[in-house]
């Protein structure tokens, strides 16, 4: 970070801004690109340090075009790691030696990895991580999937869902200012259903790439970073902390808990840089009420217009956030609910467990998990509509 | 109850060797007091090895320490 | 014991599990309140003041002098344990000790409530320490002993402390003194 | 100075417990022509720890810290096992991650602070045992030294997996038995060694810690040649005398005979090594 003038610039030479200027007030126009391109186009007003790559389909193209940055001076530290395991190690280095860090994977790689994301959380590192779902069974299959956010849930990660390029971009940068937050400072996987949004265009609208956020500060980190610069001198992170260590069980129990309590410190930071943990659409006094995140509020969106026009009105409630959990929210967009759809791209219906969990004896609604797709499958609008439409007892007039 | 090592001085004083301090497996336990010319065991540190018993008594014949009882020791802690 | 909250099975109460949050930028927390600095400031000096062994818990950030806050810090610190008649034990670094702390001059944030106990501590001040060995060692403390704890946090602060003071400086610790210098006077 | 964040406030000292403070003014800190030749005197940066009475790794510990040409910026990574008890007692910054990824975040690490501190020598090592580095982290260890991460790995080969209770490893020895080969183990030691130097490590050694001077020798070039070329390696046997039936005095002697046969001094310098190693032996450094 330097000086010029009146102007505090980062590395790349870019004005540092503030990030409320950045995400609400600059002016922007628009652009029409893929999620892929939009995450290079995110990173670059990101001031990020470190990002290391691993190709997997569908993410291999956004972490490309992070290297492109790299050779245009925008990133610090870019390398191919040797698989996802290496890859997030790596990144918890960078981390810890006090970088911002960035990095994508998909499915198959995502639980390759996946030892190092409870290791993230528990070092507090405020690592992002862009999930482009795909597949993770066996048979293989590269096609979008999201069961795989299932298995980062209680990984003490923040997990958050973008439903379209715009959005994901806004939420790659709100990433990294909540994700540093000393008193939140755990990662954050920013979760895009793949190829539908990795892979298609859309029209996005950009702030100038001339501006960026404020460089991350490792030393209002809630550890100190790895790099001899802050005491104590004498630092490990993180020690085995188990009584044959000669130290009490309790410190893994609060230690536990003071990863959780973490991720519900993000809350008032998200609702400002996000405007909220869900949004809304459709009729707000509809008794049909659709739940979903992703690409599948993006179909109920459109289910509940087609349903507007058998006369029917329903609402669509999008969780942007699963991990904090949107609790009183929910709560409260369900208060008037008979009957919630929980429309999701995966064979397990994680996301109806989900809801039914803190929907319990806080709602008199049924709750009807699907419809659901799996393994790549499209969820066209009027499977959700026709769904609805037979719960109602309606005549379902479109021809599927 | 337990073993430690203790350096029998004027033995010790004899040579100006210190290979026992470098030896001892446990840190700041075994040191060496120039003035005296003498190795001296930190009791507190001890784990009772006797790995520099073997260095001073099998490797160099010098037999400068020998392991004694810990609660024998009149001075606690250090002993110079 | 501490009062089993939703935290279930563990012993641990979690300030956030009540929906208690670090206070806003400007405000404190007055156990679940918000509260002006001034108003948390004056509480904390007279739990100081009128508790059993007050001590001040320094950790490393201002132990080492590593910069020049770190150094006016300590000053400050050691002036502040002053009018408050507290004591002062460190936490010199976090690492879990081999074989044992000596609790009667040490903390350590993997088993802080040692040291309350062998103390009989009722009072403390968390200062310089890093923020996750702070909420790690204050849900220990609020589970294990009834010490009313008070961190001066030159971050967010600390939710599991029953006073929590945010972005804590010199500046700050110099008005903390001022009224810790008049709640003295009150309450004696 | 990163030399300040061992200097303990004036105001605070009467509080600070001694071994903090002679780690402040009693351990060499600035002086590279620090070595083993310290240890009766100086205070270590290496404290009280658990390992079992006798242990030749903390031996190794205890020289490999003592020759750190520049412990007040060294890193020091390492993995599960044996070698995890100890490092909360080191006095410097170190990290334990996950078991066998270490020299992965040795390489996060060591490139961001090239990157954050380009006027600053900061030295990553690795120090971890020999299931981290040949079974569990092999593909981490060998993509490093593919890698060319400037980075020196020290392996503490005790050819068994101690801390678990005895499992063979793949630096057993053919024909041991060991818990999980309860015939003898079927295949021959991996030469990590050999593996190093074709993997493209500059520096490389396979010794025992049985002559304290010879390990700082080692050490200070491993470091030296990482700084300026490439990866380096050590491999170094710390038999652990409890899983092998010896008695807590009897280190010195099996790795005394050990130094004759399958730990027999060996060194591989390779010609942009033996530069910087002429260089640093030039001021007077080695």
């Amino acid at each position: 970070m330097q000086k010029l003038g009146e102007e505090l610039r980062n590395r790349a030479g870019q004005k540092i801004v503030d990030p409320e200027y950045l995400l609400f007030e600059a002016p922007r126009e628009k652009v029409f690109m893929t999620g892929s391109e939009v995450v290079k186009e995110a990173v670059k007003r990101a001031s990020v340090d470190a990002s290391v790559s691993y190709p997997i389909t569908p993410q291999s193209e956004a972490a490309h075009l992070i290297g492109e940055l790299w050779v245009e001076g925008y990133v610090g530290v870019y390398f191919r790691g040797e698989s996802e395991f290496g890859v997030m190690s790596e990144l918890a280095g960078c981390s810890m030696a006090g970088a911002r860090t960035i990095t994508t994977t998909s499915g198959p790689g995502t639980l390759r990895a996946m030892e190092n994301f409870p290791m993230w959380a528990g070092s507090r590192l405020p690592i992002q991580l862009v999930l482009m779902a795909r597949g993770i069974n066996s048979p293989l299959s590269i096609q979008p999937d999201d069961l795989e956010v299932s298995f980062l849930l209680d990984t003490g990660c923040m997990v958050w869902y973008a439903e379209n390029a715009q959005e994901l971009f806004d939420m790659i940068l709100a990433g990294f200012v909540v994700a540093e937050q000393p008193d939140v400072h755990v990662p954050v996987v920013n979760v895009i259903n793949g190829f539908f949004i990795s892979h298609t265009r859309e029209s996005v609208m950009l702030p100038p790439d001339d501006i960026a956020l404020p460089p991350y500060n490792p030393y209002k980190a809630p550890m100190p970073p790895i790099d001899m610069e802050m005491p104590p001198g004498r630092f490990l992170r993180d020690p085995f902390v188990m009584k044959s260590n000669y130290i009490s069980y309790a410190t893994h129990t609060s230690w536990q808990f003071e990863v959780r309590a973490a991720i519900e410190r993000a809350r008032p930071y998200i609702k400002k840089y996000l405007g909220g943990l869900i949004e809304e659409f459709g009729d707000p006094e509809s008794d049909i009420v659709l739940v979903s995140t992703g690409t599948g509020a993006a179909q109920a969106k459109e289910a509940v217009r087609l349903l507007e026009d058998e006369g029917v009105k329903a609402k669509v409630v999008k969780l942007k956030t699963i991990r904090p959990f949107p609790i009183n929210e929910l709560r409260e967009a369900v208060k008037n609910a008979k009957v919630i759809f929980v429309p999701e791209f995966n064979v397990v219906g994680w996301l109806e467990r989900e809801i039914r969990r803190y929907l319990y004896k806080h709602s008199d609604a049924e709750i009807i998990g699907g419809p659901r797709v799996a393994g790549g499958m499209t969820m066209p609008p009027e499977i959700i509509a026709k769904d609805v439409l037979n719960y109602l007892g309606k005549e379902v007039k479109h021809v599927y | 109850m337990y073993y430690v090592a203790k350096v029998i001085n004027e033995e010790c004083a004899k040579y100006n060797c210190k290979q026992c301090t470098l030896f001892c497996p446990e840190p700041n336990t075994l040191m060496y007091n120039d003035e005296e010319h003498h190795a001296y065991v930190i009791y507190d540190r001890c784990k009772g090895c006797a790995l520099c018993v073997y260095v001073c008594s099998d490797l160099l014949k010098r037999n400068s320490i020998e392991m004694v009882m810990a609660e024998s020791l009149e001075e606690k802690g250090v002993s110079k | 014991m501490a009062t089993l909250g939703p935290s279930h099975y563990s012993p641990y109460p979690v300030a956030v599990y009540e929906n208690i949050l670090p206070p806003p930028p400007g405000k404190a927390l007055l156990l679940t309140e918000v509260v002006d600095e001034e108003v948390a400031m004056r509480e904390a000096a007279k739990a100081m003041l009128t508790r059993e062994n007050p001590t001040i818990f320094p950790g490393p950030q201002v132990i080492y002098a590593w910069n020049e806050e770190a150094k006016e810090k300590a000053r400050l610190i050691r002036e502040l344990a002053e009018v408050l008649g507290a004591k002062i034990i460190p936490m010199v670094d976090y690492r879990p000790k081999y074989p044992k702390i000596d609790p009667e001059k040490e903390i350590n944030p993997n088993h802080p409530n040692l040291t309350i106990w062998h103390n009989n501590i009722k009072a403390c001040i968390f200062v310089g320490v890093h923020c996750h060995y702070a909420n790690v060692a204050l849900k220990i403390i609020r589970a294990e002993t009834d010490c009313f704890t008070i961190a001066l946090c030159s971050n967010a602060g600390h939710e599991d402390a029953m006073i929590t003071l945010r972005d804590q400086h010199s500046e700050e610790l110099k008005k903390f003194i001022e009224i810790a210098k008049e709640v003295k006077k009150e309450v004696k | 100075m990163s030399i300040n964040i061992f200097k303990i406030n004036e105001e605070l000292k009467e509080f600070i417990p001694q071994e903090v403070i002679d780690l402040e003014e009693k351990a060499t800190w600035g002086n590279p022509k620090r070595g083993v030749m310290d240890l009766p005197y100086a205070k270590e940066l290496l404290e009280e720890h658990s390992l079992c009475a006798g242990c030749p790794e903390s031996m190794a510990f205890r020289y490999i810290l003592a020759s750190l040409p520049n412990p007040e910026d060294t890193i020091i990574v390492n993995s599960t096992g044996c070698t995890s008890l100890v490092f909360p007692h080191i006095a410097l910054h170190t990290v334990h991650s996950l078991f066998g990824n270490q020299n992965a975040v040795a390489t996060g690490i060591k490139r961001t602070l090239e990157w954050r501190f380009p006027d600053k020598v900061k030295d990553v090592v690795v120090l971890a045992g020999d299931g981290a580095t040949v079974d569990i982290g092999l593909d981490c260890t060998l993509q490093s030294f593919f890698r060319q991460e400037k980075i020196t790995t020290i392996c503490f080969d005790n050819e068994v997996y101690a801390n678990t209770g005895g499992q063979e490893s793949g630096t057993t020895v053919q024909g041991h038995v060991f818990k999980m080969a309860p015939k003898g183990k079927q295949w021959p030691k991996v030469p990590m060694w050999q593996l190093a130097i074709d993997s493209g490590c500059h520096y490389v050694v396979r010794m025992s810690v049985s002559s304290p001077k010879k390990v700082e020798q080692v050490v200070k070039k491993a470091i030296y040649v990482a700084r300026e070329v490439g990866p380096t390696y050590l491999h170094l046997y710390t038999p652990c005398i409890l899983e092998i039936g010896l008695n807590s005095d009897d280190a010195l002697m099996e790795m005394r005979d050990k130094d004759k046969e399958r730990f027999k001094f060996f060194e591989y310098v390779s010609p942009q090594a033996e530069e910087v190693i002429a260089k640093k032996k030039e001021e007077g450094l080695l």
